[in-house]
């Protein structure tokens, strides 16, 4: 009992003191995104993409959280991006101070996400009552409907889109918003709500019979997941310097889309891994001209058919995993031993 | 640091996503272009000769692909200068990183005012130009020509909503139509995409035009006039530069026959130059040109001349000589960069649908 | 007072009714059995209670308050328990967290405070945590916390439901078919361990049987259903006797 | 009046040609709950057949029709065969995913092949009569009475064949079907090819009627189709032909009483609030939950 | 009974669903013309037995039907071989009338002259349903959807049935119906391997039994002699030793 006990202590005292290194990477490259950022380090166009990396991550991580986590089947989540693209967009245009705008982007782009996220109590609401394909055709419909309200709207630029944003997303920024996306998720995941919505996805009928009160959890997660949307659009926008409403339509959702199920459902590190292959690999594979459009969906398919809950599909890279959770039974253990 | 002993050109072109056929007929004219200058020997730079090297890559008709292609072939194939892309919707993201990044840019056929002209200032951008008019001297030149040469009273249109060029110049022609004593009967729209007209245009009929008004993609031309007609709606209708592809005549048949548009240039009023292009195209691919195959051989054209004059191989001599062009001859038509401008001077010409040609109807002076 | 009260209650399925007039009256800490044919309405009444369907008619209260119309979550919140008869766990979470779900609604730290890690929940999850491997520990589960649910055998996924309701702390639980699938041993087991968890959670128990032997043996009180409607009531001892109640579980052909 | 009946002749060929790709989907759905998210591209390969037929071999219109049907069903097999039949265990959106990935990979390959939009010629002789100022093509007849003889006989091949039978059969329980003699994968075949070559002759008709045809119309097409089908019911064939008129209808009347601008926008509304009185379709019932 | 009368023999069957194994090596044969029952409690892995029979789930071990090994045989292929199996819960297609449903059963006939003949017999056993024959089975009573499942098994002609729990959610009349219908079509000829919870019925029925326990046998003999047995008594009749 002894031996045993000593060890897991062991096993704990490294798996804490490795788990700084995490942490510290991140603040490292964080600092290190700011050196770059500050004395154009790298390549603008190595920048570029990996700005897009870092978008398309947290637009990943956020559908994951309804499609992977959740269990559920949304397929507008562009409508969303759209959402915080255009309110973050207009703020910084047309609300705040041109020569504040730099100061306020923060703050335009939280107000993007704050209204993606409380539209997406439109989605949720439906939730309630329809599951699966009924509430595909819900979100598909509502990203139709987002895309043709801001056609409608002149004072958006319709069609023609808006544009005058400055360059204002950089890859500090960037890394900025991915990190807090990670760690919200991260946090809501292992917490009660966390497990709510993976009890959904298990089985919602006995996730209700075991006191998780579903429609609550539901709104929480369609909520963060479209705030998050959001989010990315605000940085996409301000990326761009330039968006119109063709830019949200359902084939920009389908790509979030199969990043999620290409990255694996139900995980970070599948949101990350998924994101990134594949905008690198779009990029990489752009000398193959159309074949490359050819050849994508062909991976895509043969991943499926191989691995269907994609690359980390329900597994998680484990220093992702709080240590109380990891090691929750280990530790209780430990407690009783030494007691 | 632009490398070598070559000029290096980017084209960034809608190969795929929702245009892929002016994406080929893009590149078609770079590859054309760039192949008669290095057979004739090269390219004379500062006194000393180049080759010429072409860099295309796919924007995928992705306004965030059109950006990343810019600067990949900004950052990565170093090139002196970029053609494309196309649509305004791509040109306008990857303007904005040319013109950060100090690189010359010609749009062939991004025709919204917008894309050379900075958002926050509304001052011209610097380092993006095309080589089409825009988009308000068009839709008033088609305007006129209804109001004065059709007699046109009350006139109609249809246009899709969800394309900015398409509304853009849809609008433009409404208010001039009306300013200018005319009435627009309906103004009515759909999404692109859309195949069948038929509600749009029953509503059309009801309102009894003289005239219609078709400011849209060529491919969907034939679609809105046979069904238009078929519903007995017998006025003539007017485009756009929009029509001007060469495939509208295998699209069309001979529904589009006597109908007018207002396009870049007329290929049987042609001048030596033009007719050189189009029977040096017709040989290489089997195909006419349309327009957006003139618009980036003129690119190119302008390019080479600019660079002739250049003080030396780099990408801020080529823009100055680009903008001091004294007057360059083109495919369509003769241009010139209004002071301090991206937008050339030029003239507009109405061609009329003849014989599955387009002939030349009349010119539009700015 | 009693735990649960129900009165006349009725549901139809499409015209048809799978439960009708339907009383019972618990007492606190009594153990009482359903039993009756296959499709004679004992799952449907046990989803009445809990919620998952509303009566057609007829009132349910459970110490004292109508729980007719509330959802599933807030009936469980309210103190009632239960298993399934096809064991519905969640599949491909681990033992331990298909215990710890089962606290969702004690947790009162809010989503920020999950955000920011704060004191309440720090605090919060750990005495989760604690509590589920106690109660697991208690049921001889801990081995197993960290395996996913549907890789236990099936009679430990059968004790897994009973961990998870319990977890809910309920006043009343309710099992459906517990000793499906176990073998007269397992039963025997089952049947002490029945009365030691309602003696160390002071339970009121409802219970859902075939198994004659567990039934008998166990309940205190028997209520035989066929076709909806409660046909025998009363102790096991008699309703062992009664001949309606025979006809229904044992019959005879000449071959 | 004549504007209102006009108005209602456009609906009805819109809806048609939604009916017919919705039934496709809903084929596909009934039997094997999966949503085929290629069915529209499947549906451009068929007009694309249709034009390498009547262009490229100069055949007239009925081979025409039966070999882009023919076509399509086969490649809706194989497709079935080699990327959705390895996933029938697995979670059902991996398929769905397959789905869309089968589906991108069948535009972006014609597209390769086909940079430019494709004209089809008149197949058929198209006159347009008009009666007191309504407007009727003979196309237009054509392509509704086509429509509705196909939806017929494809009601009656599931309502009254073994075949149909075996089809219902497996869509209410796929595992008691082989029990009782019924060779499942082949029917599910089945299933696909007469789902898929409606596709393709829907595709034919499509092309027929709005004769400029590129590798990515069936994207639009094809979703606004499978609303269809839901909002009819999915997996019900009758659902799929009211959901397939409603949505046509919907389209049409908007822009004939409002501003066509608002189309789109009305149109999903309206869809979104008929879903939230009706969640499950028309005639589509929500399967019992038994618990 | 010679080597001959072997209808059915099954030798170490194993199955397992993942890493849970539901039935851990049995062995068991059944005679031309006997009823044979299968008996013990939920889970005990009877069903599992009867899939793994039929060829739809996968199993090791041997299972033989006339000396022919079924290994790799398609579950339908065992149909047309004249193995038909009434499966747990009836598995009535609800969507389907009653003809449509004992159509469906005929689909690997060749001899489809005699399936009028056919029709008539499973309506001669079951006037009840001739009265229905175009109602949906989704519609009918228990009692009826599972004489609809025996009569649906009669057509496909099969000269082995096997039966999963036919007594399931019966009223006591019905499963008494049931069981005399069963005892008719053995003593016509079919040979029947039953399995059922209902174990009193069963044995009383059965020529011989055997008792399933968490997948494995743990007793087998003539039905009327297990019918005494003391343990089975307990476990399954629910009346104490
Ligand atoms: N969701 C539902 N929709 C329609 N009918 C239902 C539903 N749930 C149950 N039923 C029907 O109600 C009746 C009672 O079912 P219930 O599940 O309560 O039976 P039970 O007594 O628990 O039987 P068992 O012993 O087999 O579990 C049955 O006829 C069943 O088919
Ligand atoms: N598809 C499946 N996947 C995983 N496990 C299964 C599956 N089918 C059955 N099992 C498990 O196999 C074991 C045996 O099941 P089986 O259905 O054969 O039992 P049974 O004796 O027929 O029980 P019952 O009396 O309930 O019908 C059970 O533990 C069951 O949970
Ligand atoms: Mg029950
Ligand atoms: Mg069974």
């Amino acid at each position: 009992m002894m031996i045993n006990t000593s060890r897991i202590k062991q096993f704990k005292e490294n798996l804490e003191t490795k788990r700084w290194l995490l942490p510290a990477l991140l603040v490292f490259v964080f600092a290190l995104s700011l050196v770059i950022q500050q004395f154009e380090l790298l390549d603008p166009y190595v920048q570029l993409i990996i700005m897009y990396v870092g978008i398309n991550i947290i637009l990943t991580l956020s559908l994951n959280l309804i499609n992977g986590y959740m269990g559920e089947f949304s397929v507008g989540h562009a409508g969303f991006m759209a959402i915080g693209a255009y309110v973050a967009s207009f703020l910084t245009v047309k609300v705040f101070p041109t020569d504040m705008a730099a100061w306020l982007f923060p703050l335009a782009v939280i107000a993007g996400g704050m209204v993606a996220g409380v539209v997406g109590l439109v989605v949720a609401f439906p939730s309630f009552k329809t599951r699966g394909d009924y509430l595909a055709i819900v979100t598909l419909a509502f990203g139709m409907i987002v895309k043709s309200v801001i056609e409608n709207i002149d004072a958006l630029g319709g069609p023609r889109g808006f544009l005058g944003m400055e360059k204002l997303s950089t890859l500090p920024w960037v890394f900025f918003w991915v990190l807090i996306s990670v760690w919200v998720i991260r946090n809501l995941i292992y917490s009660n709500f966390g497990r709510g919505v993976l009890s959904i996805r298990e089985d919602e009928i006995a996730s209700d019979l075991m006191s998780v009160n579903t429609n609550h959890v539901k709104v929480l997660a369609f909520t963060v997941s479209s705030f998050f949307a959001g989010i990315a659009g605000g940085l996409f926008a301000h990326l761009l310097q330039f968006i119109n409403p063709r830019a949200f339509d359902i084939i920009k959702s389908t790509d979030i889309l199969i990043m999620v199920y290409l990255g694996g459902i139900g995980s970070i590190a599948g949101s990350v891994i998924g994101a990134t292959v594949y905008t690198v690999l779009l990029e990489v594979l752009r000398p193959m001209g159309i074949w490359r459009m050819v050849f994508m969906p062909l991976v895509l398919v043969l991943l499926m058919i191989f691995r269907p809950r994609g690359i980390m599909g329900l597994r998680e890279f484990r220093w992702f995993v709080p240590v109380r959770d990891m090691l929750a039974s280990r530790l209780w253990r430990e407690k009783k031993a030494g007691t | 640091s632009e490398k070598g002993n070559t000029v290096r050109i980017g084209v960034n072109a809608e190969m795929t996503g929702d245009m892929p056929a002016v994406g080929e007929s893009c590149k078609k004219a770079a590859e054309m272009a760039v192949k008669e200058i290095n057979d004739a020997g090269g390219i004379d730079v500062a006194g000393q000769k180049y080759k010429v090297e072409l860099f295309v890559e796919d924007n995928a008709g992705k306004p965030d692909q059109s950006a990343s292609a810019a600067q990949k072939l900004i950052t990565q194939q170093k090139v002196h200068a970029i053609v494309g892309p196309n649509a305004t919707r791509y040109a306008l993201p990857a303007s904005e990183i040319a013109e950060s990044s100090k690189v010359v840019m010609i749009t062939p056929w991004s025709t919204n005012p917008k894309t050379t002209l900075d958002a926050k200032t509304n001052a011209p951008k610097k380092y993006v130009f095309r080589a089409c008019f825009i988009d308000p001297f068009q839709g008033r030149v088609v305007a006129k020509f209804a109001l004065e040469t059709l007699k046109a009273k009350k006139a109609a249109v249809l246009y899709d909503v969800a394309s900015e060029y398409n509304k853009g110049i849809a609008e433009i022609f409404k208010d001039t139509f009306e300013q200018s004593g005319g009435k627009v009967v309906a103004f009515e729209t759909y999404t692109t995409n859309d195949k069948d007209f038929s509600g749009q245009l029953t509503k059309i009929k009801k309102a009894q035009p003289d005239m219609m008004f078709l400011p849209n993609y060529y491919s969907e031309i034939p679609l809105q006039i046979q069904q238009a007609k078929r519903l007995g709606i017998n006025v003539p209708f007017v485009g756009s530069d929009s029509w001007g592809s060469q495939e509208l005549h295998k699209l069309c048949g001979n529904d589009c026959e006597g109908y007018y548009f207002s396009t870049h240039y007329a290929a049987d009023a042609a001048t030596p130059v033009a007719t050189k292009f189009i029977e040096g195209f017709k040989a290489k691919y089997g195909t006419l040109p349309d327009d957006v195959a003139a618009l980036t051989y003129d690119s190119f054209g302008l390019l080479f001349q600019a660079l002739k004059s250049a003080a030396k191989l780099d990408r801020d001599a080529i823009r100055d000589a680009l903008a001091k062009i004294p007057k360059y001859e083109g495919v369509t038509g003769n241009m010139q960069f209004k002071e301090g401008s991206g937008d050339p001077t030029k003239s507009a010409v109405i061609v009329q649908i003849k014989g599955g040609k387009f002939v030349y109807f009349a010119t539009a002076n700015p | 007072m009693s735990v649960l009260k129900a009165e006349n209650v009725t549901h139809y399925f499409d015209g048809l009714a799978a439960v009708s007039g339907f009383n019972l009256n618990l007492e606190p800490y009594e153990l009482v059995g359903i039993i009756g044919p296959n499709g004679a309405g004992k799952t449907t009444i046990f989803n009445l209670i809990t919620g998952v369907y509303k009566a057609t008619h007829g009132s349910i209260s459970f110490a004292g308050t109508e729980i007719v119309g509330r959802t599933p979550s807030a009936i469980t919140a309210l103190g009632i328990a239960r298993t399934f008869q096809n064991i519905r766990l969640f599949k491909e979470l681990s033992v331990l967290d298909n215990v710890r779900i089962a606290h969702y609604a004690r947790v009162r730290y809010s989503p920020v405070e999950a955000l920011l890690h704060m004191g309440r929940f720090q605090k919060e999850e750990e005495e989760i945590i604690g509590h589920s491997m106690d109660l697991l520990a208690f049921l001889k589960l801990d081995a197993y916390a960290d395996e996913v649910s549907k890789n236990l055998p099936y009679g430990l996924q059968r004790r897994l439901e009973i961990a998870r309701a319990l977890a809910t702390r309920p006043q009343l639980l309710l099992l459906d078919e517990p000793a499906a699938g176990m073998n007269p041993n397992e039963v025997s087991q089952l049947m002490e361990f029945i009365k030691w968890i309602r003696k160390e959670f002071d339970l009121t128990i409802l219970l859902i049987e075939h198994q004659m032997h567990l039934v008998m043996n166990i309940c205190e009180r028997l209520l035989v259903l066929d076709f909806g409607e409660t046909i025998a009531e009363g102790l096991p001892r008699d309703i062992q006797k009664n001949p309606r109640v025979l006809e229904v579980y044992l019959g005879e052909v000449k071959c | 009046m004549t504007y209102v009946l006009q108005q209602l002749l456009n609906a009805l060929q819109v809806g048609s040609i939604y009916a017919l790709i919705a039934l496709g989907y809903t084929m596909v759905y009934g039997i094997l709950t999966m949503i085929n998210f290629a069915h529209g591209d499947l549906f451009m390969v068929g007009a694309f057949l249709c034009f390498v037929a009547a262009v490229t071999f100069n055949l007239p219109f009925v081979p025409v029709l039966l070999l882009s049907m023919i076509g399509v069903a086969f490649l809706g097999v194989v497709i079935e065969r080699f990327a959705y039949k390895p996933l029938r265990q697995a979670p059902r959106v991996s398929a769905i995913i397959t789905a869309l990935g089968v589906g991108l990979f069948l535009e972006n390959f014609t597209l390769a092949l086909n940079p430019y939009p494709k004209q089809i010629p008149q197949l058929l002789e198209n006159t347009t009569w008009t009666f007191s100022g309504l407007s009727v093509s003979s196309l237009q007849v054509f392509v509704i009475i086509l429509s509705l003889v196909l939806m017929w006989i494809l009601d009656l091949i599931v309502r009254r064949t073994m075949v149909g039978m075996a089809m219902r059969a497996i869509s209410w329980d796929k595992t008691v079907a082989p029990l009782l003699g019924v060779p499942v994968n082949m029917i599910i075949s089945v299933t696909f090819a007469i789902g898929t070559s409606l596709g393709g002759a829907a595709g034919v008709m499509y092309a027929l009627a709005y004769p400029v045809i590129d590798p990515y119309m069936g994207i639009m097409v094809g979703w606004k189709a499978f609303i269809a089908a839901v909002v009819g019911g999915i997996g019900n064939i009758r659902g799929a032909m009211i959901g397939g008129y409603i949505l046509g209808a919907v389209e049409i009347m908007v822009v004939a009483f409002m501003p066509s601008t608002y189309r789109d926008f009305i149109a999903f509304v309206l869809l979104l609030v008929l879903l939230i009185f009706r969640p499950y379709g028309i005639l589509g019932k929500p399967h019992p939950q038994k618990v | 009974m010679g080597a001959n009368g072997i209808m059915l023999s099954i030798e170490n069957l194993t199955i397992a669903y993942g890493n849970i194994k539901a039935v851990d090596n049995i062995s068991l044969e059944v005679n031309e013309g006997e009823i044979v029952t299968l008996i013990g409690a939920n889970g005990a892995g009877k069903s599992s037995t009867l899939r793994a029979i039929s060829g739809i789930v996968p199993y090791s071990g041997r299972i033989r039907y006339r000396q022919e090994d079924l290994r790799g045989v398609a579950a339908h292929r065992i149909v047309a071989m004249g193995m038909a199996q009434v499966p747990e819960g009836r598995g009535i297609f609800g969507n389907l009338t009653v003809m449509e449903n004992l159509k469906l059963a005929t689909w690997q006939r060749k001899d489809k002259g005699d399936i009028p003949k056919d029709y008539e017999r499973a309506f001669g056993i079951f006037p009840q349903l001739q009265k229905r024959r175009d109602q949906l089975g989704g519609t009918l009573s228990g009692g009826e959807q599972q004489m609809l499942a025996v009569a649906r098994a009669l057509m496909s002609r099969s000269s082995m049935m096997l039966l999963d729990e036919p007594s399931m959610g019966l009223a006591p009349m019905l499963v008494r119906d049931i069981f005399q219908v069963l005892c008719d079509i053995n003593r016509a000829g079919t040979t029947i391997l039953l399995v059922e919870q209902n174990a009193h019925m069963a044995l009383s029925i059965a020529a011989r039994a055997y008792v399933l326990e968490t997948g494995r046998i743990i007793l087998s003999g003539p039905g009327k002699e297990l019918l005494g047995d003391s343990r089975v008594r307990e476990a399954y009749l629910g009346v104490d030793a």
